[in-house]
């Protein structure tokens, strides 16, 4: 149906770390998989519930370093001892020696370089108009307030199903649907009233 | 770099407007006047030599006398006041480039004049930058001809220009590239 | 239909004996009141009569920066009291000592990052704010002293059409790459740090130009579970890269002075030695900051008493490394016994007439008055550290000031011993360069969040545990 | 043309159309060339925009100083990006024929200063000279100058050199001052020139002699006087009476084995300076390789004196005295010599004089006693005595006619004018040069008196002192600007050529005397040239015009002009004793009898170089003070009048000194100086500079300009000119800044310094070098043999390796190598502020250590210290942009155009020989100044090292000549400035590949030795350690 098709996902909102644990760990068990957590800090051991694999960043920062080295020291190799090769207080061409502090900037510089911008990539920030900023109370997820969200792209997810399904996890307020298009006011959804 | 190293950036190539219209192709391609004739120093001293009006005068008293274009010439001549000429190679003063040990390790003009008897308006053929300059300094053996072809402008590098070079080099004590690129050997 | 958050009770009573154990977590504050009381500095609008003060002195002495570098720009260095054979002073001092300053922010929010100490979260981010505008204060000199400063980019290896290299046996070529890199990271450190805390302001402020910029700035940040795993992972590597840089950043400043032939200054305890200089000339600052702010915004629940204590020990720590610095140096020239080595050491002491007095007054303050916190009521009370902190901001100055002119001035060969005297430009340049450095502080305090929110609330009681904490 | 002058585009253009318009006129006023239509068609095309409002908003002058302003700023355009500024480049119309752009003409002349006429050879870049270099085949050169022929190119572009005649300070023409003239002169001629008066300095020009003599000719009542204030008038009177007949002594250095100088220091002061250096030297160079050291042998040199001088320096014994106690110990050495009439001995000296009269008499015929010009007459008497008793006249001394023209006492031929002016006689009086109203004795009080002659007129490079009481200035011309002639010391004469036309309306003292006689317009080179063809006809008696010609163009070539003056055979008269006056007793030393001594100032001379910034801002050799004179003391006086040596210098200064000032009083004349301490000062005993102090040294823009330092000459009178007994000395409570570039006197550091006697040399010839070493450690440290990490840089033939080697024991410490190098690489003058904070320019500084304490210094050095160009140079690896780079030959390169200006590599230079430009030192704007500069050498702006490269202008011309003729450079073509300049030849540079070469054996001697050679720098220039000559005698004592 056209709701369908308009609905990023489903929200339920908690109060504690571990309402939104709990909460977590039952929709993985019920079968979703588009599912994420929203908290206003690291929670110990959400990523787990939520099956995150080992992440791709520290091979990221370390082929950075080694490129970073590399680039550094051909840079100064090339400069010193190929390009224009000249006499500087008797010490060799390929003075190596020299050439070590600005290899080291170098690495450190491409390594941070790739860890900062790996992990903005891999986050796939940024990405000011996500759909969940439609919803005011999301505000409160930067805040003091946990957040689960189960995405409509999920394929058991179904409107009425997984609205209900999100009431029996007993969250605090009712179950928003979240609208991928800003402008379409959402009255609240009259089958998800909870108790 | 490419701002420095574009023709609008060394001025190579366009030339610039000199108050009597001279042509090398004229003088030099037709006539087939050596280089030494005007510029007379460029064997003995670091700076080429520009002719006095008196060497033009030396053939236009004769001929052309009546034309419009040399009256700048006659009236250099008659009222004493040189003629003032647009430099063509501007050379940064701190660069200290001398004609006389290029011409006579064997360094044609054309090489670095390119074919002034085919430019009707006098331009700056290279660009003048400090890497056109180490080019050669670093592979002299690329440029050298015989002296005896130095003035030749019809000069044109023999298939084995490298192995003539290196010839060359040991022939006319050019040093090597080390050398050459020292930076008191133009800078000073 | 915001619901009023429950009040959290107090639940583990043991947890703050009184003094016992040391409390760097505000105790009686949940998520909603960490929120709000840190970023309210930021979002209220309500001017702060010191804080307009503050810009206004601080915005003057910009302004004599402004005028002094002007001048210097258009005269030369002459202007300066520098001649030959003292041809590095007050410039090359007060860059040393920024850029020494600026090491103690990365070095506070990197190596403790990966200790787990929980007393930083609190102070990391004034740590690191100071870094990045220490650094960029440090980064102006090494230009302002050039002869001709209108050629500094043929420092930087760019292809150029002359086909010629920064010279890379250079200390100060290493110096460019170093700085920079040291700036670079520290800059993605505090930014990265500081992206939730943006979206907080974001999601907390008015609608209004002050929220798209924060939105703009918190790159849409949505707390989600994944972003803040993959956040840890960067945060934790950034750390683990930053802080090597630290130690090789002010082992290359070291290197200005330790590659070269001067008498008193190739020594090869130079860069430890300078590095527990700069942590020391850091933490002083970081306490100076930490206390002045603490005091203006009320942060008393956040550094805690017990914060400034254990800076204060790691004050006391590094005073006694820098001691043992002057030490070593002095005993090491005595024992070796080259002349022109021991002239310097010893003329350094004796010649009152000349650098002695400075000597002297630096031992005092670097070496002696930190003593005193050896005794706890010293440690915790903040007047006390405030102006043994500044003391040693003094203190520091002076030791690379004495480094770097009294080895200059009567090095090798009687004939070219000379003196520098400074003139009211060193002295314009200098008190300048601090107005250039408190005038981006003090906006940051304004405008971005004083306290790194998300971690101080990973660390309530019961963020993390089962507790009731909302 | 290839300029390398960074000259803005118009005036340069301007510069060039007026050199094309040929030798007629070659300088206008500014006002003239503003208002020439071509100028004005120039201004149209070069500045549209302010064309049209050219006539009428803005005055010509300003417009010019506009120009000038936006001119440097021109200059500095160099460093805007491409596209390149439109330069211009204009060809001659009619090219003389040996003028080639590039190529630099030498031309030989002669610069007459402190009583001699010395041959030069000046260098001509396209018309402009630009550096002085000595001729070597001139008797009074041999290839060497001092300071002040180095210096006096700059005087020639001198900026605030008189331009105008003016009257009464208006502006006049030279027509109005030949009216002036003229109508003088009638008034004169009535009288027969009774009224008439010519004041000259000494006057050695043989030709300009013979015009004044004609002029008094035409009026048999005129009088000539001449005065010069630093003289040796008394040492003429007093050879006169001893011999009966006016001589002047020459000496011959190469033959003596043994030198008393009694106050004379002819190694750097004195006719004949340069040549008496260099043969005194000759006799010391023991570098005879390793196998026949023990032969060795030098002369020795005992010298007496009051304040330290470059021989009392150079002396094997040096007896510090007062000036007044000088008589006696001369009459003790006579007495113990045997000089028959004279008896007398010297109660503390009585050791000293003792040994060196017994040395004296070991060597007759071989010895030589000078008495300095300073000195009495009795003091002058002894020594001619001395030597006649020795038997060294005819060996090592000649007597010759005076070279003067008309030798006489200048103080007594000023003291009769000034009396004949006292009594109305004088109505007109002609000044040609000097500035008599400066350097008078203050008793005469000449200023006052010039005001009531009724016409003064006052010939002269500069508007001084005396102009601005003459009536009419007129200006004169530079030596460069006109022709002249003059005798050398020993009397051989030379032409001085012109370089270039006049600058401003000057005219010679030569053309004025013919001025005076009645020719207006007469040409110099004429009037030289027909004084020397009646000469040359003379001896010639039927040669042809053709003949004079041929031999006229080769004296111009050669610079030498005839043959040296004939030794005349004199003796002592008998009867020389009686006059001998009463020795006026030594007076007590006590602590209020201070004896007062003038002396001429080692580099502004009498003051008449006082403008001449190179000069002025010129370490003096001892007390390496610049800008302005000092009261020299020794320590122990200074303390006795309350003045510790701590009290005031902060010491190790090497810049700016505030010291205290003090009132200076004798009889009731009363200066104000500031005290500078002199170890090695004779005690009791006050030495002031004269020179400085000047109120109006000149005119330039509108205003006097004023010199800085103290008025010694106020102190002066005629009956004590040289010393004088009973100085009151006062101390005041402020301070006065001194700016001096060496404060640090003793040779705290061993090993910089490296000295042995003759004695220790003969034993073992490397004990100089490796003696300090072997004393404390015990085990001998060889520290020659640096070890290094790096794989060496290869320089074996035919690469040239490039090294300079310097002599310490043949150094005099004249400074002339330093102006050389001045002068040479246009280094600029920074000023006293600048030279206090420690900023000095100069690529080459002269280094003076003592050994001994601060109150007895024994032995004074002397290192020349220019840029060792090391192979592991520490100043080439922390340049960030690689603007300091080694060549291949070893040259340490210096690329101006690189530096940035970080100052890295100067503090890591443990020689500290680097310069820096703080400020815009170099002068880019003033086009006279502009003129000096030499092509071949970047003038360096703001913000650049610099630093002593060897001349490698001068090695690159070598190299590309010797290609040129495809023959390698042969040892001795290239000489550095330094090197060329030097009297005593003490550097040396050369090819080190080159085993034959000089520096490649100096290198092997002995005494060679690195500076700091144990921080593994690989110093390309080294020492020769100094060998003394002690006598044994006096050692023990």
């Amino acid at each position: 149906m056209n709701a369908q098709q308009r609905v990023h996902g489903l929200l339920a909102e908690f109060w504690t770390p571990e309402e939104i644990l709990k909460a977590t760990r039952v929709a993985r068990q019920a079968g979703y998989q588009d599912v994420d957590a929203y908290t206003p800090y690291t929670v110990e051991g959400l990523a787990e519930e939520l099956g995150m694999r080992r992440s791709r960043i520290p091979s990221l920062v370390l082929i950075g370093g080694l490129v970073g080295a590399g680039v550094g020291f051909f840079m100064q190799y090339y400069t010193m001892a190929v390009d224009y090769p000249y006499n500087s207080g008797g010490r060799p061409y390929n003075s190596w020696p020299a050439f070590i502090p600005v290899t080291f900037e170098m690495l450190i510089l491409v390594a941070s370089l790739a860890a900062f911008l790996g992990m903005l990539l891999i986050n796939g920030l940024p990405h000011p108009n996500h759909p969940l900023f439609n919803v005011a109370e999301f505000a409160r997820a930067s805040q003091d307030r946990y957040f689960l969200c189960i995405e409509a792209s999920d394929e058991k997810f179904d409107v009425h199903e997984t609205a209900q399904f999100l009431g029996t996890l007993q969250p605090h307020g009712p179950i928003i649907v979240v609208p991928i298009e800003p402008e379409a006011v959402e009255e609240p959804d009259p089958a998800a009233k909870p108790n | 770099m490419t701002y420095t190293g574009s023709s609008y950036g060394t001025s190579a190539g366009m030339p610039p407007v000199q108050p009597i219209p001279f042509s090398h192709q004229h003088h030099v391609g037709v006539l087939g006047i050596d280089c030494r004739y005007c510029h007379t120093s460029v064997e003995s001293s670091s700076f080429a030599g520009i002719p006095p009006t008196k060497t033009c005068m030396n053939c236009h008293s004769q001929m052309w006398v009546g034309s419009e274009m040399l009256q700048p010439v006659r009236e250099s001549y008659r009222t004493n006041t040189p003629i003032r000429w647009k430099r063509v190679y501007n050379i940064p003063g701190f660069a200290y480039f001398d004609h006389s040990i290029h011409v006579q390790k064997g360094i044609g003009c054309s090489s670095c004049h390119g074919r002034i008897d085919e430019m009707p308006f006098t331009y700056q053929q290279p660009s003048l930058l400090m890497t056109w300059c180490l080019d050669c300094h670093r592979h002299p053996e690329n440029e050298i001809r015989p002296r005896e072809f130095v003035f030749d402008m019809k000069y044109q590098k023999p298939a084995d220009q490298r192995s003539l070079g290196a010839k060359l080099m040991d022939d006319y004590h050019i040093r090597d590239a080390h050398d050459l690129t020292s930076c008191s050997v133009c800078h000073r | 239909m915001a619901t009023e958050a429950p009040k959290l009770e107090r639940r583990d009573e043991e947890l703050h004996v009184l003094g016992l154990k040391p409390q760097y977590v505000p105790i009686e504050h949940n998520l909603q009141s960490v929120t709000d009381t840190i970023s309210d500095i930021s979002l209220d609008q309500r001017r702060r009569p010191y804080w307009v003060g503050l810009l206004l002195l601080n915005g003057a002495l910009f302004f004599t920066f402004a005028g002094v570098v002007t001048y210097l720009l258009i005269t030369g260095v002459g202007i300066w009291g520098i001649n030959i054979p003292v041809a590095w002073s007050f410039a090359i001092t007060s860059f040393v000592w920024w850029i020494g300053i600026g090491h103690a922010g990365t070095l506070i929010s990197a190596f403790l990052l990966l200790m787990h100490q929980p007393w930083r979260t609190s102070i990391n981010r004034i740590a690191e704010a100071m870094t990045i505008f220490a650094v960029m204060t440090a980064g102006l000199f090494p230009l302002l002293h050039l002869g001709r400063p209108w050629f500094f980019y043929w420092l930087l290896p760019y292809s150029n059409s002359m086909s010629v290299w920064p010279q890379f046996r250079s200390a100060l070529v290493w110096d460019v790459f170093a700085v920079s890199t040291y700036f670079l990271v520290s800059l993605l450190f505090w930014y990265m740090g500081m992206i939730p805390d943006l979206a907080t302001l974001r999601d907390r402020s008015q609608p209004g130009l002050r929220k798209e910029i924060y939105g703009i700035l918190a790159m849409g940040w949505r707390s989600s579970a994944r972003h803040w795993r993959r956040y840890e992972t960067a945060y934790l590597l950034l750390a683990g890269l930053a802080t090597p840089l630290v130690i090789s950043v002010h082992s290359v400043v070291s290197s200005d002075f330790a590659i070269s032939l001067v008498p008193g200054w190739h020594e090869t305890v130079f860069p430890p030695y300078f590095v527990a200089g700069a942590v020391f000339s850091g933490f002083a600052m970081v306490i100076v900051l930490c206390i002045a702010l603490r005091k203006a915004y009320h942060l008393q629940d956040f550094i805690t008493r017990d914060h400034l204590d254990v800076m204060a020990k790691l004050l006391l720590a590094t005073s006694l490394i820098t001691s043992y610095g002057y030490l070593s140096e002095q005993t090491v020239t005595y024992y070796g016994g080259d002349q022109h080595d021991v002239h310097v050491y010893w003329y350094r002491l004796v010649a009152f007439d000349k650098y002695a007095w400075i000597v002297w007054t630096l031992f005092t303050c670097n070496t002696v008055v930190p003593q005193i916190l050896w005794f706890r009521r010293a440690r915790r009370s903040q007047a006390v550290l405030f102006v043994v902190s500044l003391i040693v901001l003094l203190g520091m100055w002076l030791e690379r000031y004495m480094i770097i002119c009294s080895s200059l001035s009567e090095d090798y060969l009687p004939s070219s011993y000379g003196f520098f005297k400074p003139t009211v430009w060193d002295v314009l340049t200098y008190v300048g360069s601090i107005g250039f450095f408190f005038i981006p502080f003090l906006l940051f305090v304004r405008y971005l969040p004083l306290l790194s929110i998300s971690e101080t609330r990973a660390l309530l009681p019961g963020a993390h545990g089962p507790g009731v904490g909302r | 043309m290839n300029s390398r002058k960074n000259l803005g585009p118009t005036l340069s253009r301007l510069q060039q159309q007026l050199d094309v318009q040929g030798p007629r006129k070659y300088w206008q006023s500014l006002d003239e060339i503003a208002g020439e239509p071509s100028f004005q068609e120039l201004v149209k095309q070069e500045f549209p925009v302010l064309a049209d409002i050219w006539p009428s908003a803005l005055s010509r002058r300003k417009f010019l100083a506009l120009m000038g302003a936006s001119l440097g700023l021109a200059g500095v355009s160099g460093c805007s990006v491409r596209p390149a500024p439109e330069g211009t480049i204009v060809p001659y119309v009619r090219q003389p024929e040996q003028v080639t752009p590039g190529i630099p003409l030498f031309f030989a002349t002669a610069m007459v200063h402190g009583g001699e006429a010395v041959g030069l050879l000046v260098e001509s870049h396209e018309g402009r000279p630009t550096k002085v270099e000595g001729n070597p085949n001139h008797p009074g050169s041999r290839g060497a100058t001092s300071i002040f022929h180095q210096a006096s190119v700059l005087t020639l572009y001198d900026p605030s050199r008189s331009q105008t005649v003016t009257h009464q300070d208006h502006v006049r023409g030279w027509d109005d001052a030949e009216a002036a003239i003229e109508l003088a002169l009638a008034e004169q001629r009535k009288s027969g020139g009774a009224g008439l008066r010519i004041l000259t300095e000494p006057v050695f020009s043989p030709s300009l002699a013979d015009q004044i003599q004609q002029l008094l000719n035409d009026f048999p009542q005129a009088k000539w006087h001449q005065y010069e204030p630093v003289n040796d008038g008394v040492a003429m009177a007093a050879l006169e009476a001893a011999f009966g007949e006016s001589v002047s002594p020459i000496y011959d250095f190469s033959k003596a084995d043994v030198v008393l100088a009694l106050d004379a220091d002819f190694l750097s002061e004195g006719p004949g300076a340069l040549v008496y250096a260099s043969d005194f030297m000759d006799r010391r160079r023991v570098r005879t390789g390793e196998n026949d050291a023990g032969q060795a042998s030098m002369n020795r040199l005992y010298s007496v004196e009051t304040a330290v001088s470059c021989t009392g320096a150079k002396a094997d014994h040096r007896l510090a005295v007062r000036m007044s106690e000088i008589e006696g110990i001369a009459r003790a050495i006579a007495a113990a010599i045997g000089v028959e009439g004279v008896s007398g001995t010297d109660g503390t000296h009585e050791k000293w004089c003792a040994a060196v009269a017994r040395d004296l008499k070991q060597h007759r015929g071989k010895s030589i006693v000078l008495a300095g010009a300073r000195q009495p007459k009795n003091v002058h008497l002894l020594a001619a005595a001395i030597n006649e008793t020795l038997g060294n006249v005819g060996q090592t001394i000649r007597y010759i006619v005076p070279p003067a023209a008309k030798p006489e006492d200048p103080l007594a031929s000023l003291q009769d004018l000034a009396r004949d002016i006292e009594q109305g006689k004088v109505q007109s009086l002609f000044i040609l040069g000097g500035n008599p109203a400066y350097t008078a004795p203050a008793d005469l009080r000449l200023s006052e008196l010039l005001k009531n002659v009724t016409q003064t007129f006052h010939l002269s490079l500069f508007k001084d002192e005396t102009s601005r009481l003459c009536q009419w200035h007129l200006p004169e011309t530079h030596y460069l600007e006109a022709w002249s002639d003059g005798r050398a010391f020993d009397g051989t004469p030379s032409v001085g050529q012109p370089l270039i036309q006049p600058l401003y309306e000057g005219r010679s003292a030569r053309e004025f005397i013919a001025l005076l006689r009645g020719q207006r317009d007469a040409d110099g080179r004429q009037l030289v040239r027909s004084f020397w063809k009646q000469e040359w006809q003379k001896t010639h008696l039927n040669g042809s015009d053709g003949d004079f010609e041929q031999f006229w163009r080769s004296a111009l070539h050669d610079g030498v002009i005839g043959q040296a003056a004939e030794h005349k055979q004199v003796a002592l008269r008998p009867d020389w004793q009686d006059q001998l006056t009463q020795q006026n007793g030594t007076g007590d030393t006590g602590e209020n009898n201070l004896e007062l001594v003038f002396q001429a100032d080692p580099a502004i001379h009498d003051g008449r170089y006082a403008m001449n910034g190179w000069l002025q801002e010129l370490p003096k050799p001892i007390s390496k003070l610049t800008w302005g004179n000092a009261a020299l003391m020794s320590p122990k006086t200074a303390s006795k009048l309350g003045l510790s040596y701590e009290s005031f210098a902060h010491g190790g200064e090497h810049g700016g000194f505030d010291v205290p000032l003090v009132d200076l009083q004798l009889d009731e004349r009363a200066v104000t100086a500031p005290v500078w301490i002199m170890p090695g000062h004779a005690d009791d005993s006050v030495t002031v500079y004269l020179g400085h102090g000047r109120r109006s040294a000149a005119k330039a823009n509108g205003e006097w300009q004023e010199t800085l330092g103290f008025n010694a000459y106020e102190l002066r009178s005629s009956e004590a000119m040289w010393f004088a007994p009973g100085l009151k000395v006062s101390v005041r409570s402020e301070a006065y800044p001194l700016a001096c570039t060496q404060a640090r006197h003793l040779e705290t550091k061993h090993g910089v310094i490296r000295s042995a006697t003759l004695e220790e040399y003969r034993h073992d010839p490397r004990h100089a070098v490796e003696h300090k070493e072997e004393q404390e450690g015990g085990k001998l440290v060889q520290i020659e043999q640096p070890i290094t990490l790096y794989k060496d840089f290869h320089y074996d033939p035919p690469q040239h390796k490039w090294g300079m080697s310097i002599d310490l024991t043949t150094c005099v410490g004249c400074n002339a190598c330093v102006m050389a190098c001045q002068a040479e690489n246009n280094i600029p003058v920074v000023g006293k502020e600048q030279v206090l904070a420690g900023r000095e320019m100069h690529w080459l500084r002269v280094d003076r250590y003592m050994s001994g304490s601060m109150d007895q210094p024994e032995e004074f050095h002397f290192q020349p210290l220019p840029c060792m160009h090391c192979e592991h140079a520490p100043c080439e690896y922390v340049c960030p942009t690689a603007a300091t780079v080694h060549s291949a030959e070893g040259l340490n390169d210096m690329v101006y155009n690189r530096c940035v200006g970080t100052r890295f590599c100067s503090n890591n230079c443990p020689y500290k020989v680097r310069r820096f430009n703080f400020l815009e030192y170099a002068d880019f704007k003033n086009e006279t100044r502009r003129m000096q500069y030499n092509p071949d050498v970047t003038v360096r702006s703001r913000g650049v090292m610099e630093k002593c490269t060897y001349c490698v202008q001068r090695i690159r011309q070598a190299e590309i000549n010797a290609d040129a003729a495809s023959r390698p450079i042969a040892d001795g073509e290239v000489l550095t400035a330094c090197q060329a300049v030097c009297p005593t030849k003490a550097i040396v540079f050369g090819d080190i590949n080159d085993a034959s070469s000089t520096v490649a054996k100096w290198k092997k001697s002995p005494l060679d030795y690195g500076l700091l050679a144990e921080l593994n720098t690989y110093p390309r220039t080294t020492y020769l350690a100094a060998v003394r000559n002690p006598n044994p005698e006096l050692e023990q004592g």
